[in-house]
Protein backbone atom coordinates (compact mmCIF):
# COMPACT_ATOMS: atom_id res chain seq x y z
CA UNK A 1 0.00 0.00 0.00
CA UNK A 2 2.93 2.27 0.87
CA UNK A 3 4.42 2.30 -2.39
CA UNK A 4 1.07 2.97 -4.26
CA UNK A 5 0.58 5.89 -1.39
CA UNK A 6 4.31 6.92 -2.48
CA UNK A 7 3.40 7.44 -6.12
CA UNK A 8 0.33 8.78 -5.35
CA UNK A 9 2.01 11.65 -3.67
CA UNK A 10 4.79 12.02 -5.74
CA UNK A 11 1.78 12.35 -8.39
CA UNK A 12 0.01 15.50 -6.75
CA UNK A 13 3.38 16.93 -5.98
CA UNK A 14 4.00 17.03 -9.68
CA UNK A 15 1.02 18.46 -10.38
CA UNK A 16 0.86 21.23 -7.80
CA UNK A 17 4.27 22.07 -8.81
CA UNK A 18 3.17 22.20 -12.66
CA UNK A 19 0.01 24.42 -11.67
CA UNK A 20 2.44 26.51 -9.22
CA UNK A 21 5.12 27.16 -11.81
CA UNK A 22 3.57 26.66 -15.17
CA UNK A 23 2.35 30.77 -15.52
CA UNK A 24 5.76 31.59 -14.16
CA UNK A 25 7.60 29.54 -16.58
CA UNK A 26 5.14 30.54 -19.24
CA UNK A 27 4.87 26.91 -19.64
CA UNK A 28 1.59 25.98 -21.46
CA UNK A 29 0.68 29.36 -22.79
CA UNK A 30 -1.78 28.86 -25.47
CA UNK A 31 -3.06 31.82 -27.93
CA UNK A 32 -6.49 31.97 -28.54
CA UNK A 33 -8.52 33.69 -31.45
CA UNK A 34 -12.38 34.74 -31.16
CA UNK A 35 -14.51 35.11 -33.41
CA UNK A 36 -14.10 38.49 -33.43
CA UNK A 37 -10.95 38.47 -34.42
CA UNK A 38 -9.18 39.08 -30.95
CA UNK A 39 -5.99 37.37 -30.21
CA UNK A 40 -5.43 36.68 -26.06
CA UNK A 41 -2.38 34.70 -25.35
CA UNK A 42 -2.57 33.24 -21.07
CA UNK A 43 -2.32 30.04 -19.22
CA UNK A 44 -4.38 27.17 -20.31
CA UNK A 45 -6.12 26.96 -16.55
CA UNK A 46 -9.36 24.91 -17.64
CA UNK A 47 -11.50 23.99 -20.37
CA UNK A 48 -14.63 21.45 -21.09
CA UNK A 49 -16.55 19.71 -23.40
CA UNK A 50 -17.82 22.70 -25.38
CA UNK A 51 -13.83 23.69 -25.43
CA UNK A 52 -14.92 26.56 -23.04
CA UNK A 53 -11.50 27.48 -21.68
CA UNK A 54 -10.36 29.37 -18.68
CA UNK A 55 -7.48 31.70 -19.42
CA UNK A 56 -4.83 32.71 -16.25
CA UNK A 57 -2.70 35.72 -16.51
CA UNK A 58 -3.73 36.54 -20.21
CA UNK A 59 -3.03 39.54 -22.03
CA UNK A 60 -4.38 40.47 -25.30
CA UNK A 61 -2.66 41.39 -28.39
CA UNK A 62 -3.98 44.27 -30.36
CA UNK A 63 -2.33 44.39 -33.80
CA UNK A 64 -2.08 47.84 -36.16
CA UNK A 65 -0.18 48.72 -39.19
CA UNK A 66 1.02 51.76 -38.22
CA UNK A 67 1.72 51.33 -34.28
CA UNK A 68 3.74 48.25 -32.56
CA UNK A 69 1.72 45.36 -31.32
CA UNK A 70 0.20 46.73 -27.75
CA UNK A 71 -0.25 43.46 -24.66
CA UNK A 72 -3.12 44.47 -22.45
CA UNK A 73 -2.65 42.49 -19.24
CA UNK A 74 -6.33 40.82 -18.43
CA UNK A 75 -6.01 39.15 -15.79
CA UNK A 76 -8.25 35.76 -15.26
CA UNK A 77 -10.81 34.97 -18.47
CA UNK A 78 -13.21 32.61 -19.13
CA UNK A 79 -13.95 32.56 -22.76
CA UNK A 80 -17.42 30.62 -24.78
CA UNK A 81 -16.51 27.67 -26.42
CA UNK A 82 -18.54 29.03 -29.36
CA UNK A 83 -16.64 32.50 -29.88
CA UNK A 84 -13.04 30.33 -29.87
CA UNK A 85 -11.61 29.76 -33.62
CA UNK A 86 -8.41 28.63 -32.72
CA UNK A 87 -6.56 27.64 -29.78
CA UNK A 88 -2.81 27.58 -30.48
CA UNK A 89 0.01 26.09 -28.28
CA UNK A 90 2.70 28.39 -28.07
CA UNK A 91 6.20 27.89 -28.54
CA UNK A 92 7.88 29.83 -25.74
CA UNK A 93 11.00 30.09 -27.47
CA UNK A 94 9.90 31.40 -30.52
CA UNK A 95 7.12 33.57 -28.91
CA UNK A 96 10.07 35.07 -26.53
CA UNK A 97 12.57 35.48 -29.98
CA UNK A 98 9.67 37.66 -31.65
CA UNK A 99 10.33 41.40 -31.32
CA UNK A 100 6.74 42.05 -30.90
CA UNK A 101 7.47 46.00 -30.84
CA UNK A 102 8.63 45.58 -34.70
CA UNK A 103 5.64 43.98 -35.81
CA UNK A 104 2.96 45.42 -37.99
CA UNK A 105 -0.03 43.98 -39.30
CA UNK A 106 -3.90 44.26 -39.67
CA UNK A 107 -6.00 43.24 -36.75
CA UNK A 108 -7.12 39.76 -37.84
CA UNK A 109 -10.89 39.89 -39.15
CA UNK A 110 -13.75 38.42 -37.61
CA UNK A 111 -15.85 35.30 -39.10
CA UNK A 112 -18.01 35.68 -41.30
CA UNK A 113 -21.37 32.94 -41.67
CA UNK B 1 -34.26 23.05 -4.38
CA UNK B 2 -36.53 19.70 -5.20
CA UNK B 3 -37.54 20.11 -8.86
CA UNK B 4 -40.32 17.52 -8.96
CA UNK B 5 -42.86 20.21 -8.25
CA UNK B 6 -43.36 21.00 -11.97
CA UNK B 7 -46.83 22.31 -12.76
CA UNK B 8 -49.77 20.77 -12.60
CA UNK B 9 -51.16 19.48 -16.28
CA UNK B 10 -53.26 22.23 -17.98
CA UNK B 11 -56.73 20.95 -17.92
CA UNK B 12 -57.64 19.45 -21.22
CA UNK B 13 -60.74 17.85 -20.90
CA UNK B 14 -62.13 21.39 -23.60
CA UNK B 15 -63.67 19.42 -26.21
CA UNK B 16 -61.52 18.51 -29.24
CA UNK B 17 -61.52 21.78 -31.83
CA UNK B 18 -63.63 20.82 -34.79
CA UNK B 19 -61.05 18.91 -37.58
CA UNK B 20 -59.54 21.51 -39.39
CA UNK B 21 -60.94 22.40 -43.18
CA UNK B 22 -59.21 21.75 -46.31
CA UNK B 23 -56.84 24.61 -47.06
CA UNK B 24 -57.27 26.40 -43.96
CA UNK B 25 -55.22 25.12 -40.76
CA UNK B 26 -52.07 24.78 -39.85
CA UNK B 27 -49.03 25.34 -42.09
CA UNK B 28 -48.58 21.72 -42.44
CA UNK B 29 -51.55 21.55 -44.23
CA UNK B 30 -50.56 24.85 -46.46
CA UNK B 31 -47.09 22.57 -47.33
CA UNK B 32 -48.87 19.63 -48.22
CA UNK B 33 -51.02 21.75 -50.45
CA UNK B 34 -48.43 23.64 -52.22
CA UNK B 35 -46.53 19.91 -53.28
CA UNK B 36 -46.27 20.28 -57.03
CA UNK B 37 -47.31 23.55 -57.25
CA UNK B 38 -45.20 26.68 -58.50
CA UNK B 39 -44.24 28.72 -55.64
CA UNK B 40 -41.51 31.29 -54.06
CA UNK B 41 -39.22 30.80 -51.93
CA UNK B 42 -37.34 33.23 -50.27
CA UNK B 43 -34.27 32.98 -48.15
CA UNK B 44 -33.47 35.45 -45.23
CA UNK B 45 -31.14 36.55 -47.85
CA UNK B 46 -33.69 38.34 -49.68
CA UNK B 47 -32.55 35.98 -52.80
CA UNK B 48 -36.01 34.54 -54.30
CA UNK B 49 -36.19 31.04 -56.04
CA UNK B 50 -39.26 30.45 -58.34
CA UNK B 51 -39.86 26.95 -58.87
CA UNK B 52 -42.34 23.74 -58.67
CA UNK B 53 -42.02 22.43 -55.32
CA UNK B 54 -40.99 18.67 -55.75
CA UNK B 55 -40.75 17.74 -52.06
CA UNK B 56 -39.66 19.15 -48.75
CA UNK B 57 -38.27 17.80 -45.17
CA UNK B 58 -38.77 18.46 -41.24
CA UNK B 59 -35.20 20.33 -41.75
CA UNK B 60 -37.40 22.67 -44.16
CA UNK B 61 -34.98 21.17 -47.07
CA UNK B 62 -36.60 21.80 -50.24
CA UNK B 63 -35.84 20.35 -53.46
CA UNK B 64 -37.47 22.30 -56.53
CA UNK B 65 -37.92 21.90 -60.39
CA UNK B 66 -37.62 24.58 -63.14
CA UNK B 67 -35.90 26.91 -60.76
CA UNK B 68 -35.67 30.78 -61.48
CA UNK B 69 -33.24 32.65 -59.15
CA UNK B 70 -34.42 36.23 -58.64
CA UNK B 71 -32.63 39.08 -57.08
CA UNK B 72 -34.05 42.25 -56.95
CA UNK B 73 -36.47 41.21 -59.58
CA UNK B 74 -34.18 40.42 -62.10
CA UNK B 75 -33.57 36.66 -62.77
CA UNK B 76 -29.88 35.97 -62.85
CA UNK B 77 -29.89 32.13 -62.88
CA UNK B 78 -32.09 28.99 -63.72
CA UNK B 79 -31.40 25.62 -62.30
CA UNK B 80 -33.20 22.19 -63.55
CA UNK B 81 -33.19 20.94 -60.25
CA UNK B 82 -32.43 22.76 -57.19
CA UNK B 83 -31.99 21.44 -53.44
CA UNK B 84 -32.55 24.72 -50.84
CA UNK B 85 -31.04 24.01 -47.66
CA UNK B 86 -33.69 24.68 -44.43
CA UNK B 87 -31.52 27.26 -42.87
CA UNK B 88 -31.89 29.44 -45.47
CA UNK B 89 -35.50 29.22 -45.98
CA UNK B 90 -37.76 32.67 -44.71
CA UNK B 91 -40.60 31.32 -46.11
CA UNK B 92 -42.43 29.37 -48.71
CA UNK B 93 -45.52 31.73 -50.44
CA UNK B 94 -47.61 29.99 -53.50
CA UNK B 95 -47.14 31.42 -57.12
CA UNK B 96 -50.41 29.81 -58.50
CA UNK B 97 -53.76 28.52 -56.76
CA UNK B 98 -53.44 25.77 -54.52
CA UNK C 1 -20.15 9.97 -38.89
CA UNK C 2 -19.80 9.39 -42.48
CA UNK C 3 -17.11 12.45 -43.41
CA UNK C 4 -16.33 11.85 -39.41
CA UNK C 5 -14.78 8.46 -40.39
CA UNK C 6 -12.86 10.04 -43.61
CA UNK C 7 -11.25 12.67 -41.50
CA UNK C 8 -10.23 9.62 -39.35
CA UNK C 9 -9.04 8.11 -42.45
CA UNK C 10 -6.63 11.24 -43.46
CA UNK C 11 -4.73 11.85 -39.87
CA UNK C 12 -0.75 12.53 -40.74
CA UNK C 13 -2.02 13.77 -44.09
CA UNK C 14 -1.08 17.15 -44.88
CA UNK C 15 -4.33 19.34 -45.36
CA UNK C 16 -4.96 23.10 -45.90
CA UNK C 17 -7.69 24.48 -43.42
CA UNK C 18 -9.65 27.41 -45.10
CA UNK C 19 -11.38 29.54 -42.23
CA UNK C 20 -14.54 31.71 -41.56
CA UNK C 21 -12.16 34.73 -41.34
CA UNK C 22 -10.25 33.54 -44.69
CA UNK C 23 -7.22 32.53 -42.80
CA UNK C 24 -5.68 29.35 -44.74
CA UNK C 25 -3.73 27.63 -42.28
CA UNK C 26 -1.54 24.50 -43.86
CA UNK C 27 -0.74 21.56 -41.40
CA UNK C 28 -0.71 17.73 -40.48
CA UNK C 29 -3.82 16.48 -39.20
CA UNK C 30 -3.49 14.99 -36.06
CA UNK C 31 -6.86 14.34 -34.89
CA UNK C 32 -10.20 15.09 -35.73
CA UNK C 33 -13.64 14.38 -33.38
CA UNK C 34 -17.23 14.49 -34.08
CA UNK C 35 -17.63 18.32 -33.57
CA UNK C 36 -15.07 18.07 -36.53
CA UNK C 37 -12.49 19.99 -34.48
CA UNK C 38 -9.35 19.29 -35.73
CA UNK C 39 -5.85 19.26 -34.26
CA UNK C 40 -3.37 20.32 -36.74
CA UNK C 41 0.72 19.84 -36.06
CA UNK C 42 3.47 21.86 -37.22
CA UNK C 43 1.03 24.74 -38.79
CA UNK C 44 2.04 27.35 -41.46
CA UNK C 45 -0.40 30.29 -42.12
CA UNK C 46 -0.42 31.41 -46.02
CA UNK C 47 0.60 35.06 -46.39
CA UNK C 48 2.42 34.93 -43.29
CA UNK C 49 3.45 38.34 -43.75
CA UNK C 50 -0.31 39.93 -43.63
CA UNK C 51 -1.08 37.32 -40.90
CA UNK C 52 1.71 37.59 -38.10
CA UNK C 53 -0.56 36.73 -35.68
CA UNK C 54 0.56 33.25 -35.19
CA UNK C 55 4.01 32.90 -35.87
CA UNK C 56 5.01 31.32 -32.38
CA UNK C 57 2.59 28.47 -32.87
CA UNK C 58 3.23 25.23 -33.69
CA UNK C 59 0.18 22.98 -33.00
CA UNK C 60 -3.33 24.48 -32.38
CA UNK C 61 -7.08 23.01 -32.63
CA UNK C 62 -9.27 24.58 -34.71
CA UNK C 63 -13.39 24.68 -33.61
CA UNK C 64 -14.95 22.81 -36.01
CA UNK C 65 -18.03 25.23 -36.79
CA UNK C 66 -15.83 28.30 -38.17
CA UNK C 67 -14.05 25.73 -40.87
CA UNK C 68 -15.02 26.30 -44.55
CA UNK C 69 -13.18 24.19 -46.59
CA UNK C 70 -10.75 21.75 -45.96
CA UNK C 71 -8.36 20.97 -49.05
CA UNK C 72 -7.31 17.29 -48.55
CA UNK C 73 -4.42 15.64 -51.12
CA UNK C 74 -6.75 13.75 -53.96
CA UNK C 75 -4.57 10.19 -53.50
CA UNK C 76 -5.83 9.95 -50.06
CA UNK C 77 -8.82 9.77 -51.09
CA UNK C 78 -10.79 6.63 -52.65
CA UNK C 79 -14.22 8.26 -53.96
CA UNK C 80 -16.20 5.24 -55.22
CA UNK C 81 -15.46 3.79 -51.99
CA UNK C 82 -17.11 7.12 -50.75
CA UNK C 83 -20.31 7.23 -53.05
CA UNK C 84 -20.48 3.56 -51.62
CA UNK C 85 -20.73 4.36 -48.02
CA UNK C 86 -22.90 7.63 -48.64
CA UNK C 87 -25.57 5.91 -50.67
CA UNK C 88 -25.49 3.04 -48.00
CA UNK C 89 -25.50 5.85 -45.39
CA UNK C 90 -28.15 7.92 -46.84
CA UNK C 91 -31.09 4.96 -46.39
CA UNK C 92 -29.34 5.99 -42.69
CA UNK C 93 -29.99 9.97 -43.19
CA UNK C 94 -33.29 8.74 -43.85
CA UNK C 95 -33.39 7.51 -40.23
CA UNK C 96 -32.02 10.58 -38.64
CA UNK C 97 -33.43 13.46 -40.66
CA UNK C 98 -36.65 13.93 -39.44
CA UNK C 99 -39.51 13.33 -42.27
CA UNK C 100 -42.16 15.81 -43.27
CA UNK C 101 -45.25 14.69 -41.91
CA UNK C 102 -47.38 13.16 -44.68
CA UNK D 1 -10.18 22.66 -13.23
CA UNK D 2 -13.80 23.07 -15.10
CA UNK D 3 -14.89 26.28 -16.33
CA UNK D 4 -18.42 25.89 -14.58
CA UNK D 5 -16.49 25.10 -11.41
CA UNK D 6 -14.78 28.48 -11.29
CA UNK D 7 -18.08 30.49 -12.48
CA UNK D 8 -19.95 28.59 -9.60
CA UNK D 9 -16.98 29.81 -7.35
CA UNK D 10 -17.18 33.01 -8.67
CA UNK D 11 -20.49 33.94 -6.56
CA UNK D 12 -20.85 37.87 -4.82
CA UNK D 13 -17.31 38.45 -6.95
CA UNK D 14 -17.15 41.26 -9.18
CA UNK D 15 -17.27 40.66 -12.64
CA UNK D 16 -17.00 41.99 -16.31
CA UNK D 17 -19.52 40.23 -18.85
CA UNK D 18 -18.86 41.13 -22.87
CA UNK D 19 -21.87 39.54 -25.15
CA UNK D 20 -21.35 38.87 -28.45
CA UNK D 21 -23.11 42.11 -29.54
CA UNK D 22 -20.36 44.04 -27.30
CA UNK D 23 -22.56 45.50 -24.67
CA UNK D 24 -20.50 44.67 -21.35
CA UNK D 25 -21.98 43.92 -17.66
CA UNK D 26 -20.06 44.57 -14.04
CA UNK D 27 -22.01 43.38 -11.56
CA UNK D 28 -21.29 40.99 -8.73
CA UNK D 29 -22.20 37.45 -9.61
CA UNK D 30 -25.72 36.35 -7.79
CA UNK D 31 -26.16 33.00 -9.46
CA UNK D 32 -25.72 31.09 -12.47
CA UNK D 33 -26.04 27.42 -14.44
CA UNK D 34 -24.89 24.73 -16.18
CA UNK D 35 -26.06 26.77 -19.53
CA UNK D 36 -24.06 29.66 -18.08
CA UNK D 37 -26.97 31.69 -17.70
CA UNK D 38 -26.50 34.20 -15.19
CA UNK D 39 -28.03 37.01 -12.64
CA UNK D 40 -25.87 39.98 -11.39
CA UNK D 41 -26.70 42.59 -9.26
CA UNK D 42 -25.71 46.04 -9.13
CA UNK D 43 -24.68 46.30 -12.75
CA UNK D 44 -23.17 48.57 -14.72
CA UNK D 45 -24.26 48.11 -18.49
CA UNK D 46 -22.47 49.64 -21.62
CA UNK D 47 -23.32 49.26 -24.75
CA UNK D 48 -21.32 48.30 -27.78
CA UNK D 49 -19.54 52.06 -28.58
CA UNK D 50 -19.08 52.34 -25.04
CA UNK D 51 -20.36 55.70 -25.13
CA UNK D 52 -24.14 55.23 -23.09
CA UNK D 53 -24.23 53.33 -19.43
CA UNK D 54 -27.14 52.22 -17.34
CA UNK D 55 -27.00 51.24 -13.79
CA UNK D 56 -29.33 48.28 -13.03
CA UNK D 57 -30.38 46.27 -9.57
CA UNK D 58 -30.25 42.84 -11.26
CA UNK D 59 -30.16 41.19 -14.37
CA UNK D 60 -30.77 37.63 -15.84
CA UNK D 61 -28.13 37.11 -19.21
CA UNK D 62 -28.43 34.47 -21.36
CA UNK D 63 -25.68 31.56 -21.56
CA UNK D 64 -25.53 32.18 -25.19
CA UNK D 65 -25.32 35.34 -25.75
CA UNK D 66 -21.90 35.61 -23.68
CA UNK D 67 -18.50 36.26 -25.61
CA UNK D 68 -16.50 35.76 -22.35
CA UNK D 69 -16.47 36.57 -18.66
CA UNK D 70 -13.44 38.23 -16.68
CA UNK D 71 -13.17 37.49 -12.99
CA UNK D 72 -10.69 38.58 -10.11
CA UNK D 73 -7.39 36.78 -10.54
CA UNK D 74 -7.37 35.98 -6.74
CA UNK D 75 -10.37 33.28 -7.47
CA UNK D 76 -8.37 30.79 -9.52
CA UNK D 77 -5.86 30.45 -6.70
CA UNK D 78 -8.94 29.99 -4.26
CA UNK D 79 -10.92 27.42 -5.99
CA UNK D 80 -7.55 25.21 -6.52
CA UNK D 81 -6.94 25.47 -2.77
CA UNK D 82 -10.39 24.00 -2.48
CA UNK D 83 -10.11 21.19 -4.79
CA UNK D 84 -6.90 20.43 -3.07
CA UNK D 85 -8.71 20.86 0.51
CA UNK D 86 -11.85 18.80 -1.16
CA UNK D 87 -9.66 15.81 -2.70
CA UNK D 88 -8.05 15.80 0.71
CA UNK D 89 -11.09 15.66 2.72
CA UNK D 90 -12.17 12.83 0.12
CA UNK D 91 -8.88 10.73 0.70
CA UNK D 92 -8.71 10.66 4.74
CA UNK D 93 -12.66 9.66 4.59
CA UNK D 94 -12.30 6.94 2.20
CA UNK D 95 -11.28 4.66 5.00
CA UNK D 96 -14.38 4.79 6.30
CA UNK D 97 -16.27 4.11 3.35
CA UNK D 98 -17.95 6.99 3.09
CA UNK D 99 -17.48 8.65 -0.41
CA UNK D 100 -16.05 12.59 -0.59
CA UNK D 101 -17.36 15.54 0.81
CA UNK D 102 -18.73 16.65 -2.73
CA UNK D 103 -21.90 16.07 -3.46
CA UNK D 104 -23.72 12.54 -2.73
CA UNK D 105 -26.85 13.30 -3.80
CA UNK D 106 -29.04 11.83 -6.50
CA UNK D 107 -28.16 12.80 -9.93
CA UNK D 108 -24.65 14.95 -10.77
CA UNK D 109 -24.55 18.85 -11.07
CA UNK D 110 -26.66 19.39 -14.03
CA UNK D 111 -29.55 18.02 -11.97
CA UNK D 112 -29.06 20.10 -9.06
CA UNK D 113 -28.28 23.03 -10.53
CA UNK D 114 -31.94 23.49 -12.62
CA UNK D 115 -34.14 26.09 -10.70
CA UNK D 116 -31.72 25.10 -7.71
CA UNK D 117 -29.26 27.03 -5.66
CA UNK D 118 -26.47 25.29 -5.76
CA UNK D 119 -23.38 25.18 -2.69
CA UNK D 120 -20.86 27.81 -2.66
CA UNK D 121 -18.06 25.41 -3.11
CA UNK D 122 -17.19 23.95 -6.73
CA UNK D 123 -19.76 21.15 -7.44
CA UNK D 124 -17.54 18.12 -7.99
CA UNK D 125 -18.62 16.82 -11.28
CA UNK D 126 -18.96 13.13 -10.55
CA UNK D 127 -18.89 11.21 -14.03
CA UNK D 128 -17.56 12.81 -17.59
CA UNK D 129 -20.05 14.82 -19.46
CA UNK D 130 -22.86 14.68 -16.74
CA UNK D 131 -22.54 18.33 -16.57
CA UNK D 132 -23.64 19.13 -19.72
CA UNK E 1 -36.82 13.66 -67.03
CA UNK E 2 -39.13 15.07 -65.09
CA UNK E 3 -38.22 14.54 -61.11
CA UNK E 4 -40.93 13.14 -59.48
CA UNK E 5 -40.95 10.07 -61.48
CA UNK E 6 -37.29 9.44 -60.64
CA UNK E 7 -38.18 8.85 -57.67
CA UNK E 8 -37.19 12.39 -55.14
CA UNK E 9 -39.53 11.41 -52.49
CA UNK E 10 -36.81 13.36 -50.12
CA UNK E 11 -35.20 16.83 -51.00
CA UNK E 12 -31.66 14.36 -49.98
CA UNK E 13 -32.91 12.08 -52.87
CA UNK E 14 -32.15 15.02 -55.13
CA UNK E 15 -28.10 15.29 -54.13
CA UNK E 16 -27.91 11.19 -54.44
CA UNK E 17 -28.46 11.47 -57.32
CA UNK E 18 -25.93 13.69 -58.48
CA UNK E 19 -23.19 11.05 -56.47
CA UNK E 20 -20.53 11.15 -58.92
CA UNK E 21 -21.73 14.26 -60.97
CA UNK E 22 -20.88 17.51 -61.42
CA UNK E 23 -23.11 19.28 -59.44
CA UNK E 24 -23.17 23.75 -58.94
CA UNK E 25 -22.88 25.00 -55.44
CA UNK E 26 -23.90 27.84 -54.35
CA UNK E 27 -22.50 29.45 -50.72
CA UNK E 28 -22.89 31.71 -48.38
CA UNK E 29 -20.37 34.73 -48.95
CA UNK E 30 -21.32 35.23 -52.47
CA UNK E 31 -19.09 32.00 -53.18
CA UNK E 32 -20.02 29.59 -56.29
CA UNK E 33 -18.39 25.93 -56.17
CA UNK E 34 -18.69 23.47 -59.36
CA UNK E 35 -17.16 19.68 -58.59
CA UNK E 36 -17.57 16.41 -58.49
CA UNK E 37 -19.81 15.16 -55.87
CA UNK E 38 -18.35 12.05 -54.00
CA UNK E 39 -19.81 11.95 -50.69
CA UNK E 40 -22.62 13.96 -48.35
CA UNK E 41 -24.42 13.76 -45.20
CA UNK E 42 -27.13 15.79 -43.07
CA UNK E 43 -25.77 18.68 -42.70
CA UNK E 44 -25.02 19.34 -46.00
CA UNK E 45 -21.04 18.59 -45.57
CA UNK E 46 -19.87 18.01 -48.93
CA UNK E 47 -16.63 16.03 -50.65
CA UNK E 48 -16.19 16.84 -54.08
CA UNK E 49 -13.37 16.74 -56.56
CA UNK E 50 -11.87 18.96 -59.75
CA UNK E 51 -13.26 22.08 -57.53
CA UNK E 52 -13.24 25.66 -59.15
CA UNK E 53 -14.80 28.24 -56.79
CA UNK E 54 -15.09 31.38 -57.68
CA UNK E 55 -15.89 34.24 -55.60
CA UNK E 56 -17.85 37.67 -56.65
CA UNK E 57 -15.75 40.34 -54.97
CA UNK E 58 -17.45 44.04 -54.74
CA UNK E 59 -15.15 47.11 -54.86
CA UNK E 60 -16.26 49.87 -53.98
CA UNK E 61 -15.82 52.34 -56.41
CA UNK E 62 -14.62 56.29 -55.22
CA UNK E 63 -18.37 57.93 -54.96
CA UNK E 64 -20.27 55.36 -55.95
CA UNK E 65 -22.99 53.35 -53.20
CA UNK E 66 -21.47 50.04 -52.56
CA UNK E 67 -23.95 48.24 -54.71
CA UNK E 68 -22.43 49.88 -57.42
CA UNK E 69 -18.74 49.16 -56.84
CA UNK E 70 -16.99 47.28 -59.55
CA UNK E 71 -17.64 43.52 -59.59
CA UNK E 72 -14.82 41.03 -60.56
CA UNK E 73 -14.76 37.39 -59.84
CA UNK E 74 -11.84 35.28 -58.40
CA UNK E 75 -11.22 31.74 -59.50
CA UNK E 76 -9.32 29.29 -57.56
CA UNK E 77 -9.17 25.28 -58.36
CA UNK E 78 -8.77 22.57 -55.91
CA UNK E 79 -8.02 19.08 -56.13
CA UNK E 80 -10.12 17.71 -53.49
CA UNK E 81 -11.94 19.85 -51.22
CA UNK E 82 -14.61 19.65 -47.85
CA UNK E 83 -17.12 21.88 -47.51
CA UNK E 84 -18.75 22.82 -44.40
CA UNK E 85 -22.41 22.03 -44.78
CA UNK E 86 -23.14 25.17 -42.77
CA UNK E 87 -22.14 27.54 -45.61
CA UNK E 88 -24.37 25.43 -48.44
CA UNK E 89 -27.09 27.80 -49.63
CA UNK E 90 -28.16 25.65 -52.75
CA UNK E 91 -27.16 22.55 -54.66
CA UNK E 92 -27.59 21.68 -58.18
CA UNK E 93 -27.59 18.93 -59.97
CA UNK E 94 -26.70 18.82 -63.85
CA UNK E 95 -29.65 19.78 -65.69
CA UNK E 96 -31.56 16.14 -66.52
CA UNK E 97 -33.06 17.23 -69.71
Amino acid sequence: MSSLQGYVDRERLMETLYVILSPVLYIDRVLVILQDGRVIVGTLAGYDQKSNVVLSDSKERVYSTDEPVEEIPLGLYLVKGDQIVLIGEIDSEKDASTDLSDVRAEPLPAIRY
Amino acid sequence: MDDDSTPPPPANDAPAPPPPALNSGSPTDFLKGVVGKRVVVRLTSGVDYRGVLSCLDGYMNIALEQTEEHVNGRVINRYGDAFIRGNNVLYISAAEAI
Amino acid sequence: MLIFSVFKTLTDQTVIVELKNDLLITGVLKSVDQFLNIRLDNIQISDEVRHPHMIAVKNCFIRGSVVRYVQIPADAVDTQLLEDATRRGSRFCYKRCPKFPD
Amino acid sequence: MLPLSLLNAAQNKPMLVELKNGETFNGHLVNCDNFMNITLREVYQTNPDGDRFWKLKECYIRGSTIKYLRIPDSLLDSVKDEQTRAREAGRSARGSHVSGAGNRGRGGPAHRARGGQTRGGPTRGRGRGRGA
Amino acid sequence: MDTSSAGIQEPFDLIRLSLNERVFVKLRGDRELTGVLHAYDGHMNLIMSAVEETIMVVEPVEGAPHSQGSVNYVKRKMEMLFVRGDGVILVSPPSRT
